[in-house]
């Protein structure tokens, strides 16, 4: 079942994708996790979280974005622009981050040159930053807009109780993946960092109804499965969107099994419900801003650190690795914060710049991973000890 | 017993051999494509300056981008813990290593145990590492060892503007071409590359004694550029700071071997 | 940081300069010559704004007043509110204890004015783990507030989430970094409509009520009428400059782009804008007349349109070059402000902002559509090519003010207009106006030196025929 | 009435003298440190072969990062207005050159007379130059000549991340050892270059037939990397691409001879 999993998680257009395409269904491809997919989903659409794995180049990237932007909505660019996403029946695009919705444009300018490879519903909605009574309004607005567009284009009606089905039907995958942390989080862990990333990612590159059913399945199995953590150290990844199960390949090779994360792609979407009592987009857009730990929510980073200190002690984590991809202007000056706090908790972490793409740098970070490693096991820290060196040299520190 | 470390870097490999805590043999010699067969030239004059043979070695550490593919190493560490393991080993009031090498740098904190507390490496561009020293050596005819020699005569230092190595290169032309002396130019080279790896070395907070490793800690223009930049001085080692990392690979394998 | 730069607080420093600057001109000529010897590094600009006459001096002036307030805040007993510039000043004036220092100004003055610009300040910021790759507008500040060299803020204001988030992370860095309490004011991406007007206002309405508490007092309503009132004066004072600046030749020196913004973003609200406007329109008007262009000469060779923003570093030489040249600097785009009846908009008067000062309501919705209008809030909030974004005043501005070319600059650290400047770059050729995009930094001339930049801005002006 | 063209790059310095429309004699060298040095050793040797003297040269006009430094020349022209000039002159259907030389990359977009009307060149960073595949040969321990045929045998060429020169060199040290064939590491060299050379071409937006210029376009294994990444045909000049910089430069140097006389 994994393996199934796997094979969705690492190409774009995969077999459910097709099969969903095969009986005539439409697809619509959305940028970031702040676009409910239960709106599209309630449109009769399948949602597709968009990713940029697999390029090779970034010559049409390249030619749109700068040389300063960062490499992830590059790769989709790229895709885009080769025709990899015609798949796609319609795009959302939000102002998630500044590179990201720059994608919007630089893919709209980049069909004029690479013709019909821009879907034929493409839309941009601006997200809120904040999450106060005035922008959950005004985000509830803009997703009245979106219902909207959707049954124009694609000739279907959302209804409120549509709405509620998919909430509800999204919620139920929430708790299973809440479920499968719980295995993760456990003393034995019976699942890899590699393998839950897959599931993590299938999570929003397939039918919601598959999706819920092999999970289901996967829990079972993994009720009953053998640790495969024993010796271990315990890391968790934070940062930068990642879907690079490569990427948590070459940490889990240096020994290390990666047990929780907060990355975009990965469990960044379901540590909450969505209200299934109240008016559903009310209680979307108010589930969306509010429980978001993406530091696009300017102002509530003690927020995202009480969750994150509360994830770290539930998931009995031995070492966190921040990293970034280059040029990512949000979690890239976050995880400086982070660093700064978590030290001071007695938490080892390790910052780590990369790119988004194909993994080619593996020496370089197996060198860091190494090291890191080798930092924690030698500090053998305990997340119940208060002050750490780290934390008390801080002071003498120039 | 007698324990071995061998670090095959990117520019260099060396291979240090002690007994207890003491230095019996060491070697360096330019890597090669093959790691396999740099680390066994290595080997094999670090065995012959202390008279003995592959078999007298109970434990050998490999370190270095290239130390999985060692043949008689049977395990292996980080440069970062190396680095800090031998600087430690050899001076244990260190708690910076500012460790420049020719393809990158690193700063390390280590508490008063000798263990990480944090590193940084930089990973984005060539410019801060070993290897933008040795391209401008190049350029000005120069050895590397005389590149930080020279520099103590200058007297106005060049500025560079751009960080690239490459572009760096066709200022430094520029400046020959005008006929300014060699030893400003390799001030501002050297200072140039200073200030870069200073910024790194702060953000992981420099506590007192520094020192550095690395090649390039051999280039006392970049050394003393260091201190000017940091305000510290820098903590002298006594054995060539280019062999750090293999004798943090040594000290490695002789705790391993349980000698204490 | 090195320890000599530890010894001295940017704030002081900047102080300092400017006003021992704003004084070398009351003397002769002879001590002026000789003070400005005494300068060396900012000698170039100081010159290029002195030499400007009394508009040069009420600059100067203007500057010493905002970094008096601003060095000895807490003396004064008064509070200090450290933001970016895309929140305007005229909220903060209207209390009688508040102060605003706006990063990216701090960065300019300092970028000209010292040595080595603002390089270690930047590089202090990567210390402290912020992200290097940010953009060094603020960095430039930042830095030396993070170091604690400068009176500490009581309180942060930020503008630029939603306009851009190298800018707002910035802040977010220093309040966590300082402990200092901040307000982030947002903005969805599209400009107009009833919905956006509503989010700004009450958006506004949660600033003044954070302002209000943590600078202890309430917002008073006369000081605000006169603020917004001086503020009015002074709009309309722009309207005439920026009127008379379509003529050809051009009559406003290249320099007076610069205090024409950084008056605005640093004193709007205050006497000594005027003062400082009024100066200037008089300088405009007499090199109108006389069929002059602004330029030393008084010839105009070329008219240059900074599509983004001005060069900053080694001593401000940019308006100097500009200005031997004979290259007229036509207003600077980002630097727009919307207020109207300004020339550039005079078709799409719904993107303009207006004064309303008959009630406490009518100017609190004032101040956040002026808000809602500020540089690059506007043209960045959305699609570069939506209504009322960079695209739409580029064309705007190049049919009114005909430039022959367009450079583009900006900060490395700015993913936003660097993730659309190819594609506006290709607009504006297709709408006939040869661009340049420069790869430098506005703010760090270790990115591309200056001379770096002169030789391709030479280099296309020769080669696209701009100039034979 | 003969006229000269000189083009002092960052690595080679070349010559060109013209008579009426024929190029009679040219001239490739590796700069010297000192670019006036350069130009008067590479017009020297040109002149030579056709046995002329510097007084038969009724005009020369210096291009080039050296240009300013060039004593003989009457007038200087940039490198971007040369490339254009001369490759739609030889070529007269050419209207886009891309110009890869040692230090820089250059996407030009020129009118029917050869007129520049738009140009994009490289960022500051080596990565997208000459010099990038220079200094991978020198790390393979192979000829720069030689890497167009090398690369025509890769099978599954490799793909780089890392963009910095240097680097780009430990990456493909490591391929070495993972025993890659050198022929896929050329190759995916080639691609790599090729594909940051197709983004700036772009970016000002392919036009007409396209050519290439510069000394990497002597390589062939650039040349239909470069074919692949833009998806077009290139246009190939017959003439020794490495010095169209210097043809463009005399060009210039016969209007303004004409314009004097
Ligand atoms: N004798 C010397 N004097 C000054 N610098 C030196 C000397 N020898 C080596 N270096 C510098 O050290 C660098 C190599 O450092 P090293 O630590 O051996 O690198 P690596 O471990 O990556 O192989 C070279 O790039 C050079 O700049
Ligand atoms: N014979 C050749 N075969 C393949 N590549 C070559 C050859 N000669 C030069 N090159 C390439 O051309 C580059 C130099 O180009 P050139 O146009 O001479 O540069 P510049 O004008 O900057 O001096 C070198 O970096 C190399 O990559
Ligand atoms: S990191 Fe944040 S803004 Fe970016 S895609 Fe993820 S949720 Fe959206
Ligand atoms: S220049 Fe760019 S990065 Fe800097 S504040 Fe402006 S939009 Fe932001
Ligand atoms: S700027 Fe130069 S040194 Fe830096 S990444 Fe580019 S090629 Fe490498």
């Amino acid at each position: 079942m994994i393996g199934t999993m796997r094979e969705a998680a690492q190409n774009l257009q995969n077999a459910f994708v097709r099969e969903w395409k095969k009986d005539g269904g439409k697809t619509v491809g959305y940028s970031c996790t702040f676009i409910p997919e239960e709106i599209i989903h309630a449109a009769g659409l399948l949602p597709f979280r968009l990713r940029g794995i697999g390029t090779t180049s970034m010559s049409i990237g390249d030619s749109y974005f700068g040389a300063v932007n960062c490499s992830l909505p590059k790769c989709i660019l790229q895709l885009a622009g080769q025709g990899s996403y015609t798949f796609l029946d319609g795009a959302i695009i939000t102002n998630g981050c500044d590179s990201m919705r720059r994608l919007e444009e630089c893919w709209r300018k980049a069909s004029e040159d690479h013709r019909g490879t821009l879907p034929e519903y493409y839309e941009y909605f601006s997200v809120p930053h904040k999450s106060v009574d005035y922008s959950v309004e005004f985000y509830e607005e803009e997703l009245r807009n979106m219902v909207g567009t959707l049954e124009r284009h694609f000739r279907c009606t959302v209804s409120e109780q549509s709405l509620k089905k998919s909430i509800s039907l999204y919620n139920k995958g929430r708790t299973l993946l809440q479920k499968l942390d719980e295995l993760r989080f456990g003393r034995d862990v019976p699942i890899s960092g590699e393998d839950a990333m897959a599931v993590l990612i299938a999570a929003h590159a397939m039918p919601q109804e598959r999706f819920i059913e092999m999970l289901e399945g996967v829990i079972e199995g993994l009720g009953k499965a053998p640790s495969v953590s024993g010796g271990k150290k315990r890391l968790m990844l934070m940062g930068s969107a990642s879907d690079d199960m490569d990427f948590i390949h070459v940490i889990e090779e240096a020994g290390a099994i990666v047990v929780a994360d907060t990355v975009c792609y990965g469990s960044r979407t379901y540590s909450a419900l969505v209200d299934e009592e109240s008016d559903p987009l009310h209680a979307l857009s108010s589930h969306y801003l509010k429980h978001s730990i993406c530091p696009r929510m300017l102002g509530y980073y003690r927020t995202r650190l009480s969750y994150v200190m509360d994830l770290i002690r539930k998931a009995r984590v031995d070492g966190v690795i921040l990293q970034n991809v280059r040029f990512c202007d949000l979690h890239g000056s976050e995880n400086g914060i982070f660093e700064r706090d978590l030290e001071a908790a007695g938490i080892p972490c390790m910052r780590l710049e990369r790119e988004y793409g194909p993994l080619t740098e593996t020496g370089r970070i197996s060198m860091r991973i190494d090291a890191f490693m080798e930092r924690i096991s030698t500090h053998c820290s305990s997340i119940g000890e208060t002050t750490s060196d780290a934390a008390r040299t801080r002071q003498q520190t120039i | 017993m007698i324990a071995a470390g061998c670090d095959v870097g990117s520019l260099t490999t060396k291979a240090v051999i002690l007994n207890n805590a003491r230095l019996l043999g060491h070697a360096l010699v330019r890597s090669s494509f093959n790691p396999e067969k740099s680390a066994s030239e290595v080997m094999e004059k670090a065995l012959a300056s202390a008279r003995l043979t592959m078999d007298d070695i109970s434990l050998c550490v490999g370190t270095g981008y290239g130390r999985e593919r060692i043949g008689f190493v049977k395990k292996t560490v980080s440069e970062i813990s190396c680095h800090a393991k031998g600087a430690h080993f050899l001076q244990p009031s260190i708690r910076t290593i500012i460790d420049i090498g020719g393809q990158d740098c690193k700063a390390i904190r280590l508490d008063a145990k000798g263990e990480i507390v944090k590193f940084i490496t930089n990973d984005k561009c060539a410019s801060g590492t070993g290897r933008f020293l040795e391209v401008m050596a190049k350029l000005l005819g120069l050895e590397l060892g005389e590149l930080g020699r020279i520099s103590g005569q200058a007297t106005h230092p060049i500025t560079l503007a751009s960080t690239c190595t490459v572009w760096a290169q066709a200022e430094v032309i520029m400046h020959l071409n005008e006929g300014m002396p060699k030893a400003d130019l390799a001030a501002g080279i050297n200072e140039a590359m200073a200030a870069r790896v200073a910024i790194l070395a702060r953000s992981v907070g420099i506590e007192q004694d520094v020192c550095m490793t690395g090649g390039v800690a051999k280039n006392p223009g970049v050394v003393e550029a260091m201190e000017k930049q940091l305000g510290v001085p820098m903590r002298r080692l006594r054995l060539d700071p280019q062999l750090m990392g293999a004798l943090g690979a040594a000290v490695f394998a002789r705790e391993r071997l349980g000698v204490s | 940081m090195k320890r000599e730069t530890r010894e001295y607080n940017l704030d002081w420093m900047l102080w300092s300069s400017v006003v021992s600057g704003s004084k070398v001109m009351d003397g002769t000529d002879k001590e002026y010559q000789a003070l400005l010897r005494l300068i060396p590094n900012f000698r170039g600009i100081i010159d290029t704004i002195l030499r400007q006459g009394e508009p040069g001096r009420l600059f100067m002036k203007m500057g010493a007043e905002y970094l008096d307030d601003i060095k000895a805040v807490h003396e004064k007993g008064k509070k200090l509110c450290f933001g970016t510039f895309v929140a305007s000043k005229d909220l903060f004036y209207a209390f009688d204890n508040v102060v605003p220092a706006w990063a990216e100004i701090l960065t300019v003055f300092a970028t000209m004015m010292m040595r080595k610009g603002t390089a270690e300040y930047m590089d202090y910021c990567c210390e402290a783990g912020f992200t290097e790759t940010s953009c060094s507008a603020q960095r430039g500040s930042v830095g030396a507030y993070l170091a604690g060299l400068a009176e500490k803020p009581d309180f942060l204001v930020c503008g630029a989430p939603g306009i851009c988030d190298t800018n707002a992370n910035a802040m977010q860095f220093m309040s966590e970094y300082l402990d200092i309490p901040l307000f982030q004011l947002t903005f969805p991406s599209n400009l107009t409509g009833r919905r956006i007007t509503d989010y700004q206002r009450k958006d506004y309405r949660a600033l003044i009520a954070f302002v209000e508490e943590h600078a202890g007092s309430r917002l008073d309503e006369d000081r605000l009428r006169s603020v917004l009132a001086e503020h009015r004066r002074q709009d309309e004072i722009i309207n005439e400059i920026f009127d008379l600046t379509r003529l050809k030749p051009c009559p406003m020196p290249p320099i007076f782009n610069l205090f024409l913004y950084a008056g605005r973003l640093q004193s709007s609200g205050r006497k000594s804008l005027t003062a400082l406007l009024e100066s200037m329109l008089r300088v405009v008007r007499e090199n109108a007349k006389a069929g002059r262009a602004g330029t030393v000469s008084g010839r105009e060779r070329a008219r240059l349109l900074m599509c983004y923003i001005d060069h900053y570093t080694t001593d401000g030489r940019f308006w100097q070059w500009v200005d031997s040249q004979d290259i007229s600097l036509l207003p600077t785009l980002i630097f727009t402000f919307f207020n109207r009846g300004i020339n550039y908009a005079e078709e799409r008067q719904d993107q303009t902002y207006e004064i309303d000062t008959s009630t406490m309501d009518a100017m609190i919705d004032s101040l956040a559509d002026i808000n809602s209008r500020m540089p690059m809030v506007k043209q960045l909030r959305g699609p570069y090519d939506a209504a009322g974004m960079w695209r739409e005043d580029l064309f705007c501005m190049t049919r009114l003010m005909k430039p022959d070319f367009a450079v583009y600059l900006g900060s490395m650290g700015c993913r936003n207009s660097y993730g659309v400047n190819k594609l506006i770059q290709r607009d504006a050729e297709r709408f006939g106006l040869p661009t340049l995009l420069l790869f430098a930094d506005a703010f760090d001339d270790r990115v591309a030196s200056w001379e770096f930049c002169v030789e391709k801005i030479s280099e296309f002006m020769h080669v696209r025929g701009i100039v034979s | 009435m003969y006229v000269a063209g000189c083009d002092v790059g960052s690595l080679s310095a070349k010559a060109v003298i013209m008579k009426d429309d024929n190029i009679v004699a040219s001239h490739i060298m590796f700069a010297r440190p000192e670019p006036s040095e350069s130009a008067r050793v590479v017009m020297e040797e040109t002149l030579r072969k056709v046995g002329l003297s510097m007084e038969d040269i009724a005009c020369c006009v210096g291009t080039g990062y050296g240009r300013n430094a060039i004593p003989f020349a009457q007038a200087c022209e940039s490198e971007i207005a040369c490339h254009g000039k001369a490759a739609q002159w030889l070529k007269p259907q050419v209207r886009m050159v891309i110009d890869i030389g040692g230090q820089d990359a250059k996407a030009i977009r020129v009118d029917e007379t050869g007129t520049v009307v738009r140009y994009a060149y490289n960022d500051r960073c080596a990565s997208g130059t000459g010099r990038f595949l220079e200094v991978m040969a020198g790390a393979m321990g192979i000829d720069i000549e030689a890497m167009g045929d090398i690369s025509a045998q890769a099978r599954e060429p490799v793909t780089l991340s890392n963009q910095c020169v240097v680097f780009a060199e430990t990456e493909i040290i490591s391929l070495i050892n993972a025993g890659r064939e050198l022929p896929d590491i050329v190759g995916g060299l080639h691609r790599a270059l090729s594909h940051r050379v197709a983004s700036l071409a772009r970016s000002i937006e392919l036009e007409g037939e396209i050519t290439m210029t510069g000394g990497v376009a002597k390589n062939r294994g650039m040349f239909t990397a470069l074919e692949e990444a833009l998806g077009v045909k290139l246009v190939r000049m017959d003439t020794d691409p490495q010095i169209i910089g210097a043809v463009g430069a005399a060009l210039m140097a016969r209007q303004t001879a004409a314009g004097n006389g």
